[in-house]
């Protein structure tokens, strides 16, 4: 019983600092972005007011019972993620759930809450929700593949399937992955600018076209769930990174250090970028970042 | 008369009888009008029992009677009586084929209005 | 949990501060003055760095920003739009149109007067306003805002009947389904 | 023994002279003596049957003359089963057709009675004979019946297709006869048992010569392709019992014919394979005929066709699994065949050009009827766990027995094509919306229960075949054993 | 033994029974019906012991009926799956035309896929294999639409199946002289290598075509969708699960046991692949909520094909535990399309939308069904999935993983697409009348989903016969090494440990969903869905908001390349081609007598010139 409420007051604690990072780095996003425009922009604390201000407007009205759980759903999702991924690796402070899942359920619980989402978004009966679903589930389908061979690349060199597994591999030898298997991890990011959904890549909100897609009908605590949901996935899908390529982070520091590094790939790919349609996003998937995904599988063959 | 003359005439009677044989099919086979149809396979017929006969002839045998003559007369081969009497047999069934055939090419005639076997084919494929 | 009138206080002061802070746009172009909110948001003028974010739909949005001058037929829209927002929510009259019908005042289908069918918590006077003039819009509705006065949601759904009268006089063939808030 | 095989001719062919005088006493009788006729020599066939399988042939002298020199009749295991399945269908047939004299008036049913004796007649004579030219005069006398039946509506199509008969009938027997007078001219006697023994002696040419005129003159009366050009056109301007009769009965007898001169007569070994070759190209070309047909009697004559073509296949394999599943496969067909043209006949009684198309919805108003066709259809394409699947695994193993892999693989897509047009008509008839111009007749009793009985055998074959595997067995045994038919016809001492 | 011979009586007697007594009433035929299907399985489950067997013989032929572990796994399929199916047919067949043809086919479905499983003997199976196939065909052209088209492509494909099979028998019987499966197996060593390749090629195009394998699935889509709904749930989730059970028998006592260097399993794996992949792309374009889950199911059992078709075993563990809960998640979704097409008349996603209120329970169960077909944890397709990857993963099938892995996550879009067209969207006033289905429809289809759930914590329950199974099979006991009751291994030993993950989910999921709703359900309130922002436009009432018609065009834009060859087009060029040659044939009567007596003498000179050569 104690170590259940270790394990939870872990989770907690892992939540609310995957929460703080994360929407941390949403502002700083909005800071460079604006200076990149020669902006000034707002505070880099800009989205914790937001949130907050979401989390205190008033939810008077709802579309039905998926449309209240479809918030939940993502949530689910993100601290899924957020739990399996070991965050500080060599220490056992967040352990959390790190033993009892795997890179492909972590696959698998990483589109859970799209997919509860869009259900949510689907009862809202706003079909600009249901077109943003439908772009987002196609530019899954274009990032999943080169994302996929990333991660069986590593899988057969080193022979399992877990990210502690994948860890250990690192630590034993001593070389980052991303250094030991450079196509792997050259297709793993590529697919990585579809997963965080900045431009060029971002035809799921769209706001010009879609009105900001699956959650044009969700506002207030709605909004700020997914906007927690978000950020708290961003910070998953980091550390995810940094564990399988970068060997993890044995402190916050470095953590923060390699995330915030690796999490500016797409953030400045996207300033300079106008948008893709989705067929040229998702065929821009199948193309270059498939081919080193085939790459990585190669040389992790050659290499085994 | 000597024996090559006769072999030569069992050939003649065999090739003739084959012949009628061959102008009946031709007969069958080529002429246009049902009625030559029915001719030509009544000539066939006739051909092929003439054949039987001749196959069933022996040199200077008798008929196949156990008449006076040939009880007492010297010469005791007689033909073999077993095709006469299947040509005697087939002559009958021909007949009988033969009037069956032309009732049916009365009838024909009667719908058709023409015995032009080409235009009689309303069956086909 | 919070009850008692002094937390209660401080929290109304924290969520008007990130009320204040957090400004949600939703730029109705109903006129030409939505010409002028592009300059108001990009590099120039930059209106992020107070808050001030454009929101893609009502139910996002807490500001509802009337950028001139309102037919018969926008009003209507205008009216749904602001219905289907979430409290808090706040209205901007962009441009003298909205005072007073502006250039249009006798036109034979514009709005003159914004406030009898909407509760406007702020003007910005001018034809057209000057992004500056929007900034200070921007400004003074914040200070309404941290001072607890913008609230002319509350006064609408007290005054319902009042603007329900109004709107139906200018729209004749009031189809408006009843909608709550 | 309640009776000799020479009742099997000689009652109904008194009869057939009978009929017409019997008619001017009472006109009921025209049509009840065929049935009790049918009757007797089907309770006799069964009696002789059961006592051949135990006690073995019985051979009977005709008019006092031991072979070889006389006529014999050999009622064995093989040539009494064939029997019995000819009675047996005539009997179908005759209470398929007693209430005929309400469609076509008196004249027409005397005749029709008196030809339908005379083929029975005939056909039954083929398979009882053992002498060579009397099977010849047989065949003259179902053949001569077949014309006049097909000729039997007045209408001008049917006289057509009876002229194409007869043209060929008699092409056939005059090859017959040539063939006959061949090996007489050779051997100087009739008697198949007799010729059996001394056919070693004739010359070659002369041996295959005969062979192939016997083969060609029979395999015009059993449809081998392409000397059966006669037989859709007669299937289907024929009436629906005929056609089943046809299928049932004198098909039957001819390719028994020819399997008598190939496994007891003849000792040509290629004869075997040659009936695989003719046997695959009929079956291929009927069936592939049959699926682009439009009228339906047509179709199932074609289908008729390829199933004798597959007989003859199951027959060249030679050997006695080969024989058991061909005369298996001769016991469906004639029983699901029959069903298929007495129930297809009502299917489209009514219907002017008796087209495919015309039988659609029709099971709305002929359910029984309908069911039956259905029946039949899913039980001749060979589906489980009705009787033409385990005739179909028989062909097959005895095929895969004689290592005819190749073969097999036809026969296998050659009733995938069967399966296509059966269905088509099945679907046809259960889900198409029925023409307005097509009335349906409701088929009379007697009708019916010809048919139920049908569709029962094939249900009662289809779960339990052993009712009659065992008979066929012994009947392929008794085919196969050359020597022991000489013997015992040969045996035999005035 | 005397139950199996109940059983069939059963079977055949209530099935005929069944049907006459139509004419009776029709609540008299209900109760036969139920009974006829229910009295069996709980005969077989109670009555039958695993390896217990019945021998007999039929034609001289000796058969043989028994129960193996392996033939018990895939009854509990078919029997379980019948009673749920059968309890729905009841609700979905009432006021229904042509009752007792459906009722009578559906019986003689469960009893042959019962038999099918209990053959020991090649007659049987095959017997059992043909009643199923026109049993089920009779299912397919039950609505008479395009019956010609779509029935007749079925039965031929499985003809042509059934026929291979067939052949393949009887090669078989002709080496070994018997129809024993044991004895074929047996006999498999010592036959060339000729036969030794061929045998299982026939054998395995038969389950191909009853698996619906990549070139072989065109009659699937047809026939799936235009079986009643009730029917199709039995068809999909057991019917075409017979393939996968011969499948399996062949690969393990066969295939196996063929030299190296035979890519046998290679390329049945890669085609299961493609089928997969293909199958998913097409089921994303249909309209029809039959036809997607038709071509969906032409997908999952190309998963299953691979699972199999590997056979390591963990790979064989994931293709049959795939194989029962594709019984599971594609019965229930076609139950689900079953009530809305009963309820709406309709089941296209164009026309139907907004049920989630209307039929909150079908709902449920759909729901349900998606997330395990999707494969999405905690529900049980995910542990099928899981084991699938890695069991890929492990055996060096590194672009095949690849593949599934594309066509699982482009299975995504026709989950959302099913879920979204019927229940979500805008609920319009067309269907407001639309009520929830009868108790009868919705207990089986909630019960699955329920069962569903379960299976995803505690796979145990059905990894526990597919270990009996397979150790018949000669595979090794897998318990503690590749599964236990809630954790599933891979042979690397990395693991899932399903508990705990699923009380972490539902514990975050409960936490938000009470933030959501903080002030109380009441505080917030339902508003319908003709509210929502649409550019400040007032949607009338009987105005069509829904967005459902092309549905996922940007994605099929990305993949037309792919989309361009169908199947389908090269077999209609072919039949089409075949019909022409036909036609050919037929001419050759030409209705001119004196041109057949001609092709006599033809014939005769022709046999003469070849004597020599023929006798």
């Amino acid at each position: 019983m104690e170590e259940v409420l270790y394990n939870i007051l872990g989770a907690v604690v892992t939540f609310i600092v995957a929460f703080v990072v994360g929407m941390t780095y949403g502002g700083l996003t909005r800071k460079i972005t604006a200076r990149v425009q020669n902006r000034k922009g707002p505070p880099f604390y800009q989205n914790f007011i937001d949130a907050f201000k979401l989390a205190s407007k008033k939810t008077a009205i709802h579309h039905g019972v998926m449309h209240l759980m479809g918030p939940a759903f993502l949530m689910v999702s993100s601290v899924m993620t957020l739990l399996v991924v070991p965050v500080l690796s060599g220490n056992n402070w967040f352990p959390n759930l790190n033993f009892h899942g795997d890179l492909i359920f972590l696959l698998y619980i990483m589109t859970f809450g799209p997919l509860g989402m869009a259900l949510g978004a689907g009862q809202t009966g706003n079909p600009n929700s249901a077109i943003g679903v439908t772009r987002g589930l196609s530019q899954m389908v274009g990032f999943e593949i080169p994302w996929v061979m990333a991660l069986v690349a590593l899988m057969i060199q080193y022979k399992t399937t877990s990210i502690t597994g994948l860890m250990d591999a690192q630590a034993q030898t001593g070389t980052w992955l991303m250094f030991s298997s450079p196509f792997a991890f050259i297709a793993a990011v590529m697919a990585m600018f579809g997963m965080f959904r900045y431009s060029p890549f971002d035809i799921v909100g769209a706001p010009t076209e879609l009105a900001s897609g699956p959650v044009s009908e969700n506002g207030g605590k709605f909004l700020f769930v997914m906007m927690s949901s978000g950020s708290v996935f961003t910070f998953a899908k980091l550390t995810l990174y940094i564990d399988l390529f970068m060997g993890g982070a044995s402190n916050l520091v470095i953590l923060l250090i390699k995330t915030f590094a690796l999490y500016m790939i797409p953030v400045l790919y996207g300033i300079t970028s106008p948008r893709y349609r989705t067929e040229q996003a998702v065929r821009w998937f199948w193309g270059w970042p498939t081919f080193f995904g085939l790459l990585a599988i190669i040389q992790a063959v050659i290499l085994k | 008369m000597d024996s090559s003359l006769f072999q030569l005439l069992d050939y003649g009677v065999y090739g003739t009888a084959i012949l009628v044989m061959l102008i009946g099919l031709y007969g069958a086979l080529v002429k246009k009008s049902l009625l030559k149809v029915v001719i030509g396979l009544s000539v066939m017929e006739s051909g092929l029992n003439l054949l039987i006969v001749a196959l069933g002839y022996l040199k200077g045998g008798t008929a196949p009677i156990f008449s006076d003559g040939f009880l007492n007369g010297t010469n005791k081969v007689m033909v073999d009586p077993v095709p006469q009497a299947l040509v005697l047999t087939a002559i009958v069934i021909g007949f009988g084929v033969t009037a069956v055939a032309l009732s049916l090419v009365i009838r024909l005639y009667r719908h058709h209005g023409t015995l032009n076997i080409d235009e009689i084919k309303n069956l086909k494929w | 949990m919070i009850n008692d009138k002094h937390s209660q206080k401080i929290v109304d002061y924290i969520q008007n501060w990130s009320r204040k802070h957090s400004i949600w746009v939703l730029a109705y172009g109903t006129g030409c003055g939505a010409i002028e909110i592009p300059p108001t948001m990009t590099s120039r003028y930059d209106a992020e760095r107070l808050g001030v974010r454009g929101a893609a739909t009502p139910r996002q949005a807490d500001v509802l920003l009337i950028t001139g001058y309102l037919t018969v037929k926008t009003l209507k829209r205008v009216i749904r739009v602001y219905e289907q927002m979430q409290d808090p929510k706040y209205v901007i009259g962009f441009g003298s149109c909205t005072i007073n019908g502006g250039m249009y005042y006798d036109s034979y289908n514009t709005i003159n007067v914004l406030d009898k069918y909407l509760p406007v918590d702020v003007y910005i006077n001018g034809c057209m306003p000057r992004p500056e003039a929007v900034l200070s819009g921007f400004a003074q509705l914040q200070k309404r805002i941290a001072e607890g006065r913008a609230d002319g949601a509350a006064q609408y759904k007290e005054n319902l009947e009042w603007y329900r009268a109004n709107q139906k006089r200018i729209i004749p063939n009031w189809v408006m389904p009843e909608y709550n808030w | 023994m309640v009776g000799t095989p020479v009742l099997f001719v000689a009652i109904p062919l008194l009869a057939a002279f009978l009929i017409p005088l019997l008619g001017m006493i009472w006109k009921e009788l025209v049509r009840i003596v065929p049935g009790l006729v049918l009757i007797y020599l089907m309770v006799l066939s069964v009696n002789l049957l059961n006592h051949v399988l135990v006690n073995g042939p019985i051979v009977e002298v005709i008019a006092g003359w031991a072979p070889p020199f006389g006529i014999n009749l050999v009622f064995s295991a093989f040539s009494g089963f064939l029997v019995t399945l000819m009675v047996f269908l005539g009997l179908i047939v005759w209470i398929y057709s007693y209430r005929f004299k309400r469609n076509v008036g008196f004249e027409p049913a005397k005749k029709y009675f008196l030809l339908l004796m005379m083929l029975v007649t005939g056909a039954v004579g083929i398979v009882l004979t053992g002498d060579i030219f009397n099977m010849f005069v047989f065949i003259e006398i179902t053949g001569i019946s077949g014309y006049a039946l097909t000729a039997f509506y007045t209408g001008r199509d049917s006289a057509e297709a009876s002229f194409k008969y007869l043209m060929l009938g008699s092409i056939a027997s005059t090859l017959l006869l040539l063939a006959i007078m061949i090996l007489y001219s050779q051997l100087g006697t009739l008697n198949m048992a007799e010729i059996a023994t001394k056919i070693h002696t004739v010359k070659p040419a002369y041996k295959v010569i005969s062979l192939i005129l016997f083969i060609t003159a029979l395999g015009i009366e059993a449809e081998i392709f392409p000397l059966n050009g006669w037989a859709p056109d007669a299937y289907a301007e024929a009436p629906g019992p005929v056609g089943a009769a046809f299928a049932g009965i004198v098909v039957k007898a001819s390719v028994y014919a020819i399997i008598r001169y190939i496994y007891t007569i003849f000792d040509i070994s290629g004869a075997y394979d040659f009936l695989i070759i003719i046997g695959m190209v009929t079956l291929i070309i009927a069936e592939f005929a049959a699926i682009r047909q439009e009228k339906l009697k047509r179709m199932l004559a074609y289908s008729s066709i390829g199933q004798m073509g597959l007989v003859l296949v199951a027959f060249g394999f030679g050997t006695k699994e080969g024989v058991f599943a061909a005369l298996f496969l001769m016991l469906n067909h004639a029983i699901i065949k029959s069903l298929l043209f007495l129930s297809g006949s009502y299917l489209v009684y009514n219907s002017k050009d008796k087209t495919i198309a015309e039988v659609n919805g029709m099971h709305k108003f002929l359910p029984i009827t309908s069911f039956l066709f259905a029946l039949g259809a899913f039980a001749i394409v060979g589906l489980p766990p009705f009787a033409g699947f385990w005739s179909k695994l028989s062909v097959l193993t005895a095929a895969a027995d004689s290592h005819m892999l190749f073969v097999m693989s036809l026969i296998l897509m050659v009733s995938v094509v069967e399966l296509v047009y059966y269905l088509r008509v099945v679907n046809r008839i259960y889900f198409f919306k029925k023409e307005e111009s097509v009335e349906a007749k409701k088929p009379t009793f007697n009708a019916l229960i010809a048919m139920l009985v049908l569709g029962a055998l094939i249900l009662v074959i289809g779960f339990y075949p052993d009712v009659i595997t065992g008979v066929i067995h012994k009947a392929s045994a008794d085919l196969m054993d050359k020597t022991k038919y000489i013997n015992d016809v040969l045996s035999i001492k005035q | 033994m005397e139950t199996f011979s109940i059983i069939f009586a059963i079977f055949l007697g209530g099935a005929v029974l069944t049907y006459f007594a139509g004419k009776l009433s029709s609540v008299v035929q209900d109760i036969l019906f139920l009974a006829t299907v229910l009295v069996p399985t709980y005969l077989f489950f109670s009555g039958v012991s695993i390896g217990s067997s019945m021998p007999f013989s039929l034609e001289g032929i000796s058969l043989l009926w028994g129960v193996n572990h392996f033939g018990w796994l895939f009854s509990l399929i078919v029997l379980g799956l019948g009673s749920l199916a059968a309890v729905y047919s009841v609700g979905y067949m009432k006021g229904k035309e042509r009752r007792g043809y459906f009722y009578l086919n559906f019986v003689l479905s469960v009893m042959s896929m019962l038999g099918i499983v209990i053959s020991q003997d090649l007659i049987s199976f095959f017997i059992f294999w043909e009643i199923m196939t026109w049993s089920s065909y009779l299912m397919v052209i039950y609505s008479g639409n395009d019956v010609q088209r779509i029935g007749i492509k079925y039965f031929v494909f499985s003809a042509i199946g059934a026929y291979a099979m067939l052949m393949a028998i009887v090669i078989v019987h002709s080496v070994t002289h018997t129809f024993f499966i044991e004895d074929m197996i047996q006999a498999y060593g010592q036959m060339s290598l000729q036969l030794q390749i061929w045998i299982p090629i026939l054998f395995l195009l038969a389950f191909a075509v009853k698996a619906a394998m990549m070139p072989l699935h065109v009659w699937a889509p047809g026939a799936y969708s235009n079986a009643p709904m009730a029917y199709t749930s039995l068809f999909s989730g057991a019917l075409s699960k017979m393939g996968v059970y011969g499948m399996v028998i062949i690969l393990v006592t066969m295939v196996n046991r063929l030299p190296q260097g035979i890519l046998f399993r290679e390329v049945l794996a890669w085609l299961g692949g493609i089928t997969a992949a293909m199958g998913t792309l097409w089921a994303i374009k249909q309209d029809d909520a039959k036809k997607l889950l038709a071509y969906s199911s032409v997908a999952q059992l190309g998963y299953i094909i691979v699972g199999v078709s590997i056979g390591t075993e963990l790979a064989m563990m994931a293709g049959l535990f795939l194989a029962v809960m594709h019984a599971l998640f594609k019965g229930t979704l076609f139950m689900v399309v079953g009530a809305i097409e009963k309820q709406t008349g309709t089941t296209n996603f164009t026309e139907v939308t907004g049920l989630i209120r209307k039929m909150p329970w079908t709902f449920f169960a759909a729901l349900m069904g998606i997330i395990a077909l999707a494969g999405i944890p905690p529900l049980g397709g995910f542990i099928g999935k899981w084991m699938l990857y890695e069991s890929l993963i492990t055996s060096d099938h590194y672009l095949l993983v690849i593949l599934i892995f594309f066509s699982s996550t482009a299975a995504f879009l026709y989950c959302y697409k099913f879920l979204f067209g019927f229940f979500l969207g805008q609920e319009e006033k067309e269907w407001a009348h639309v009520k929830e289905a009868p108790a009868t429809m919705v207990v089986p289809m909630v019960l699955m989903g329920i069962f569903m759930v379960v299976l995803g914590t505690f796979p145990g329950i059905v990894l526990n016969p597919i270990n009996n199974g397979l150790m018949d099979l000669g595979y090794v006991d897998s318990y503690k090494h590749l599964w236990e009751t809630s954790i599933i291994f891979n042979s690397w030993g990395d693991h899932v440990i399903l508990q705990p993950i699923l009380y972490s989910i539902m514990g975050i999921f409960i936490f938000f969903l009470i933030f959501v709703l903080w002030k109380g359900y009441k505080g917030t309130r339902y508003v319908t869905t003709k509210d929502i922002s649409s550019s400040g436009e007032v949607p009338k009432e009987d105005e069509n908001l829904t967005f459902s018609v092309g549905f996922m065009q940007p994605f099929m834009r990305a993949v037309a390349p792919v989309m361009r060859r169908q199947m389908d087009k090269y077999y209609t060029g072919f039949a089409n081609g075949l019909e022409g040659l036909f036609d050919f044939v037929r001419r050759i009567y030409t209705g001119n007598a004196q041109t057949y007596a001609v092709y006599v003498v033809v014939f005769i000179v022709i046999v003469l010139l070849f004597k020599d050569v023929l006798f």
